[in-house]
């Protein structure tokens, strides 16, 4: 019987249509992009039995095995399914059917840098916070891309995401335990934005400068910048590359907690199933925003959550990119 | 140019141009074109484009096209002035087979530009009454600036009984308020097998008027309706008018009820 | 007679024939294939053996050989016609035998169907000489025994491509005149050629008589609403639609002179259905996959007695919905 | 004997300086994200042997196996030969002692989104060019992030690194061919720049609107559109995230060849040699064309390089981005 | 004596004590470490036993205890000095081997160097008794042993923490009494404190006399040149470094009234060799290294007899760029 | 506010300020302070910090501190007037050890500031000139309107042969053109093991002019140095002055040559 399959439910079972006829690759999610190592015997066998031997490691940090016939893919599913487990359910992520692959895969692999369980920058776990974040938006089919990363350096390109989420600390002063040595000074001024001024002898920080990158707690050598334990994120939205109007991400929250980061993104799945344009293929939640407004936007996104006394939230969206057409936006 | 090119329209002298409504024009064009009762003509403008076009009326040495301004080609013929050149080829369609009326007990229901394709239809009887039995009329327009060939009509009532609706507020002395359906049921029958229904107009009107006449028991091929189909080539081989296994522009445009019934889109 | 020539003495040959013959095949166009890095494998004319692509179903069918995509009907130079200039060159195609019963259909619509006969079809399609490339292994997505296609006797000649060489069985005169005169240098061997046999796609089409009214509104077409994209590419590959669109064109530079010409159309091309005044029907894709359906094994076959489709599997082949036309006759046929 | 790692070897040999004391972690290379599915096996027992059991898939596309002692680098080093060898070498790298791992580490994996072996809109193969850019300028040490994807979409986020290279297409329309039927028009008007329009019938293409995405070509039904055989590329260079003036990189060339890419990128590691500022820990290749200009980049970048018929150079580079102190850049 | 307590009691214990002392042990700050979500381990005061981090070696040493990192020496009002109140309150803090012999080295630089006494450091440092906590076991980097540092009696009790009790060897008499005369539960027991006797790290100290001139301008410490970055943590860390800097400030508010403090400083810190009109030298990090190193098992030991360094290896757990200093000891040696 | 506290400096009244230089200005400070030629005290400003200063000279009662203008807490002082307080604690150093020097023959090479440290030892030979054998005098300025204690150097020319050089044009007469370096082969000498060398300015010049000794074959232990440190506490605990493991604030300012050559910063 010739190919006849239903392009939908492939697409949503994480399968891509790709160049070559009858062939599709399928798109193992890895949420913040970590993983047990031992997954990585499964993918190769897969990569041997169903692909072509080679694997792709995705843009967005996941595993793609091209070249697996459309007609394997029932045995596909069934093959990967310690990964649903070991991966998705493990995560709190519900899945009935272990044996029947991915759910959905509208919603893109949560991708995070390797965040503070290795590198000394960064300030949040971000790999437990994209498994928290799977668990938290999938499975779904809206068409939304969140990127965790540990320090404003973002080198996920939070910037370029739907959802960009960016691990701040707060620097708390032991005043006592500072002797002046300039060294956070030095280096904030360099590198960052020159929040920090020495005064008496002791630093002094200008909290509406600090954008909270932590690096002066890395500097000090007496320990008297430590960090707030409570976590911090600040969230820039609606970024995207493209062919129309490409553009960078810009701050909805700023010093905003953990709960608050995923109850926003949660809630914006009702903003988009509220307003997303039924007749397109599909709509990026960017253009929805753009479509529906950001005060639709804000008031859905911000409902049920407390923002902390610290928290402060964008009054408008100020978005900077550029139009390929002037009059892109002119219809 | 070697004549057997079934495409190539042939350039006629336009006599006269008459204004039916505001947006239907009765176009006179002097022609050898010899078309039966309810037959089209695909209508040519270089450069433009082409469009089928039923002959309203028609004699010697000339045929009336009554056209509506509704699309590209249509919106340019009525840019033309007596005199100029009109391309028509054709003509095409099977229009109304006149042995199967003759002598037979018709009623013609017609539903704004539905009135064009029957209007010689009409004049044929109206010249020849002892043709028919008994012919009954029952026009339907949308408003009272929309009633066409007021001329002929006020002929007609002469002769034969006629009723002409209008769907909203009454204009003309003696046109009655709502939609043709309503009025079928006044009209006088008699044995069906001497009947013969033509009705011509929107595709939901000629739908639900015939349902009117079915529930009076007319049978289904005692009805006749004609399509009014996009056509391109209008010789059966652009496939733009095929509905199942039938040509509209080789079976059609006039199909019997029974048959018609079954062309779905 | 059939004869075994090597590809230089078959370029011997093919050349005699252009001197008399436009010679069209299917070619290999370079990385011009619709996505990047791939060849577009359609019909184009040759001048060597060494151009034909035999061992590879073409994306294409011969079909824009006798039916131009863009067939110029008139020139207008102000008032008036004129119709467009005529090749004398006779045609060679090389094509397979699915194609060959393909091209009939092409008759019947466009010399059969109704009194009046399509000039410009007649023209290309007189001066046309079959020479059919023998296909005996079945391509993925053919289902060509199953629609009765596989086999054809209608050829000027046959030919089985092997690597440097070619056994030819030619039929008609005028070619083995060509041939013989031209004493190209060939082995007369005994080869009829062979046909397909069996194909891995097994379609049986309806019973035209047993169609029941209801098919037309049937639950089945809904789901072809949602994965059908009216993209149009089953309409232009496939051998036996001959739908097309007139319309007139006036050039930039002068406004009164121009053209009217055709192009190929589809009803899974947008706008086939769009009516003067803005009007449109058929509009969900389901219904316009079922007008196609019934149009290719029940209409067309009502009228005419042989199904329209030939089963040459481009349709499969080529919709980006990966949506299976052979399969969807199956479960119209399931249906009735 | 207590730790005593010399940090800079060990940074250059592409292991990271981690949070976790005494532990480091092996980036290896992956030049476009596409490899050999058998490699995987190595790279778990790598994790297995000497790291933690986890691997992360890295923001570069590459891998990072976290918690490996320092003094365990040699060992290490002999175990990852075969991906020396038949990843780094395969690309045509020179690397003469291949027991003692990386020999460089400044230059950042070269990432690419899959490319045109399986994603329909690729317009050129991302992962050969990845392969021939790694030849092309590995091993050096200075920071320059170069990136490669498949068309405008730009799922690579191109935007955001010093060398985004955008791969396009230069449709060619076969006039015959077109039958109107408006596919590439509506999908232009839509998805890109509306560079289409309808002329009596055909299609008409809008040369200084086109893009080169090539999505009219997938749109066709009669193959009337076909790509130019000749692989061309829009280079938008010097983008950049971090904590003092994010920016999106800029059109720098467009409808140039693979070979003036590589030329390009090449020289531009002239200019950086000419023009760093030593006295730096690094700096960034991106602030070293603010500081020496982009006319001394240009005519570096551009030396020995014919530009074809159809190539277009930047007069001037004006980012969009922002900044974070209004005086991040008066000094 | 020494006797066993479990925990209960000995809070009890502790609690009488903090009458007449304030208690410093190191103490853990959740998430404080300098690494996101690492915990810092420093000396802070303490209410009870649970407080106590025994298991870990703290990051910082115990000399903010007796050397504040900041200390007011006067306060100014116009033009009349004050020096700031002391508080009368004894201290105990809890410290390992290494760290009291460390102690030592403050006591010779603040009262033995140079005839005058630094009275700011003497009036802490008569107030504290040393508790010294049993340390068996060598963590990672320590190299006490080599700097005969393991072992010391210089306490007036010492400790052995166990999961929910604890051996006590109370030497100091006024101890004995607090315990005895709130008759605090305690089983007597034998229990000697027991010393590290080995660590994984090996240095041999230079033979002070045999140290050539040539070693300031020596080839090995460009290496240090390329990797210290001045950061200034090893002297922050070390239990050993003694030096600072005093500076004298006004408050914001009042222009006439300030103060003279002094602070920590060290010479792997930026700064620490600025002279007025800003001419400044060691700027190369190699030679501060140089300077440091020369100081801990030289300098200090021609001048006073014993080397500076007790080998606790808090530079080596905190050097972000891994500069071992014990490997650098023994390059020295190695030199020598 | 016990006394035993060494960091407490004490308010003296400010006496007169004599400008000796553009840059340097002499205070005299009534203080029951007793230094010994080449010791140094603690001169502080509340709330500005403080700064070691060489004690120019000394009398009944007084002090003289000659400051250059180079730094924050110097700056301050010069903003000070007669009658206001400055704060003292010292003397701290080891200075000249006047034995030493006693029935010797004496050159004293000083370079710009360096004079300071020197004068009261010069002025005692002044006026207790059999105290001395011989005493020659070397003094190096960088410009002319660099001079200092222009008055006793006159006073001092009667008595001791005196070479007063300025770096570069010559100014007041008997100045003589290039550094003092080039000056010191033309230093009368006498047998070595009777004669004693000064050198006190910055470290350059202290470290050539001794190289120029060395030549004419002084033995090491016979010049002596005095380091200019930055110092902080001056009671030896701050580390700042320390060099190997010499504190100079105790064990020096003032060393043997012998012992200065191997201080390496």
């Amino acid at each position: 019987m010739a190919l006849d399959v239903k392009r939908g439910p492939v697409t949503k079972n994480a399968y891509r249509i790709t160049k070559v006829r009858g062939k599709t690759a399928l798109r193992i999610r890895v949420p913040g992009g970590h993983i047990e190592s031992k997954h990585l015997i499964l993918v190769n066998e897969l990569a041997q039995k169903y692909g072509n031997g080679s694997v792709h490691l995705t843009t967005r940090q996941g595993f793609e095995v091209p070249g697996i016939d459309f007609n394997k893919i029932p045995e596909v599913n069934k093959m990967i399914r310690p990964l649903i487990e070991e991966i998705e359910i493990a995560c709190g992520v519900e899945i009935e059917n272990r044996d029947a692959g991915y759910p959905a895969a509208g919603t893109r692999n949560v991708s995070a840098c390797i965040g503070n369980q290795v590198c000394p920058f960064a300030n949040v776990d971000t790999t437990d916070l994209a498994v928290k974040m799977e668990k938290n938006i999938y499975p779904n089919n809206y068409h939304v891309k969140i990127a965790i990363t540990g320090c404003p350096n973002d080198c996920i390109k939070a910037h370029t995401q739907d959802f960009g989420i960016i691990g701040i600390s707060e620097p708390q002063l032991e005043y006592d335990y500072c002797i002046g040595c300039q060294a956070c000074i030095k280096n904030c001024k360099a590198k960052v934005t020159g929040a920090l001024t020495l005064k008496n002898g002791k630093v002094v920080r200008d909290e509406r400068r600090c954008i909270g990158c932590g690096e002066c707690v890395l500097k000090c050598p007496t320990g008297a910048w430590t960090r707030n334990p409570e976590k911090f994120y600040r969230v820039v939205i609606m970024g995207r590359t493209g062919k129309r109007n490409p553009r960078m991400a810009t701050s909805f929250l700023e010093w905003v907690t953990e709960d608050t980061v995923l109850k926003v993104v949660k809630n914006t799945y009702d903003f988009v199933d509220k307003h997303i344009d039924k007749s397109l293929v599909k709509e990026h939640v960017g253009y929805i925003v753009d479509r529906a407004g950001y005060h639709a936007f804000k008031e859905t996104a911000l409902k049920g959550v407390e923002l902390g006394p610290k928290a402060k939230v964008a009054k408008h969206l100020n978005f900077v990119g550029y139009q390929y057409e002037r009059d892109e936006n002119l219809k | 140019m070697k004549l057997d090119n079934p495409y190539l329209p042939k350039a006629y002298k336009l006599l006269d141009i008459r204004q039916e409504t505001e947006i239907d024009y009765t176009f006179r064009v002097e022609t050898d074109i010899k078309p039966k009762f309810g037959q089209f003509v695909q209508v040519s403008l270089p450069r433009i484009g082409e469009a089928p076009i039923s002959v309203s009326d028609y004699g010697d040495g000339w045929i009336d096209l009554t056209i509506r301004k509704i699309g590209k080609v249509t919106d340019e013929i009525h840019a033309l002035k007596a005199g100029d050149n009109i391309f028509l080829r054709g003509p095409y369609g099977n229009g109304f087979n006149l042995d199967k009326f003759k002598g037979k007990h018709i009623v013609i229901a017609a539903g704004g530009t539905g009135l064009a394709p029957v209007k010689s239809l009409i004049n044929y009887f109206y010249n020849n009454s002892d043709d028919v039995e008994e012919l009954e009329l029952l026009l339907g327009f949308r408003d009272p600036y929309n009633i066409m060939f007021q001329e002929d009509i006020k002929k007609w009532q002469k002769k034969f009984h006629t009723t002409i609706t209008v769907d909203n507020a009454c204009g003309i002395d003696g046109t009655c308020e709502g939609l043709i359906t309503e009025y079928v049921k006044h009209i006088k029958l008699s044995d069906f097998h001497t009947m013969e229904v033509i009705i011509v107009g929107p595709p939901i009107m000629m739908e639900f008027t015939a349902k009117e006449f079915l529930q009076l028991g007319v049978p289904e091929d005692k009805i006749w309706v004609s399509f009014e189909r996009k056509m391109s080539c209008a010789i059966g081989k652009c496939g733009h008018c095929k509905v199942d296994e039938v040509y509209v522009c080789l079976e059609g445009p006039v199909f019997k009820y029974s048959q018609a019934k079954e062309l779905i889109d | 007679m059939s004869i075994k020539v090597n590809n230089k003495d078959f370029n011997v040959f093919l050349d005699e024939l252009s001197k008399k013959y436009k010679i069209f095949a299917p070619i290999r166009l370079e990385k011009r294939g619709r996505l990047s890095d791939t060849d577009m494998i359609r019909y184009g004319e040759i001048k060597q053996v060494e151009d034909i692509v035999w061992d590879e179903k073409s994306t294409f069918s011969p079909k824009e050989v006798f039916q131009p995509i863009t067939q110029t009907l008139f020139y207008f130079t102000e008032d008036e016609y004129k119709e467009p200039k005529i090749d004398d060159k006779k045609i060679i195609v090389f094509l397979r035998p699915c194609d060959i019963n393909g091209v009939r259909r092409h008759d019947t619509i466009f010399l059969k169907n109704g009194k009046i006969k399509d000039n410009y079809y007649k023209q290309i399609r007189s001066k046309i000489k079959f020479v059919m490339i023998e296909c005996k292994k079945s391509f993925e997505n053919c289902f060509c025994v199953s629609m009765d296609s596989n086999v054809t006797d209608d050829y000027a000649m046959a030919v089985r491509f092997k690597k440097g060489s070619a056994l030819l069985e030619i039929k008609d005169e005028s070619l083995n005149k060509t041939f013989t005169e031209n004493n190209i240098k060939g082995e007369t061997v005994e080869f009829t050629p062979e046909y397909v046999q069996e194909n891995k796609v097994k379609v049986t089409p309806p019973d035209v008589d047993k169609m029941p009214q209801g098919i037309y509104k049937h639950e089945m077409w809904k789901e072809y609403s949602t994965r059908c994209i009216a993209c149009g590419r089953c309409n232009t590959a496939c051998i036996t639609c001959t739908c097309f669109t007139t319309s007139d064109l006036f050039y930039d530079d002068n406004k009164n002179v121009g053209e009217r010409r055709r192009v190929w159309d589809g009803c899974q091309i947008d706008g086939f259905t769009d009516m003067a005044g803005g009007h449109s029907f058929r509009e969900k894709h389901g219904e316009k996959m079922r007008f196609k359906t019934m149009h290719k094994v029940y209409d067309y076959n009502k009228r005419f007695g042989e199904h329209m489709c030939v089963g040459c599997g481009r349709c499969d082949d080529i919709c980006p919905e990966y949506i299976s036309f052979s399969n969807c006759i199956n479960k119209v046929t399931d249906i009735v």
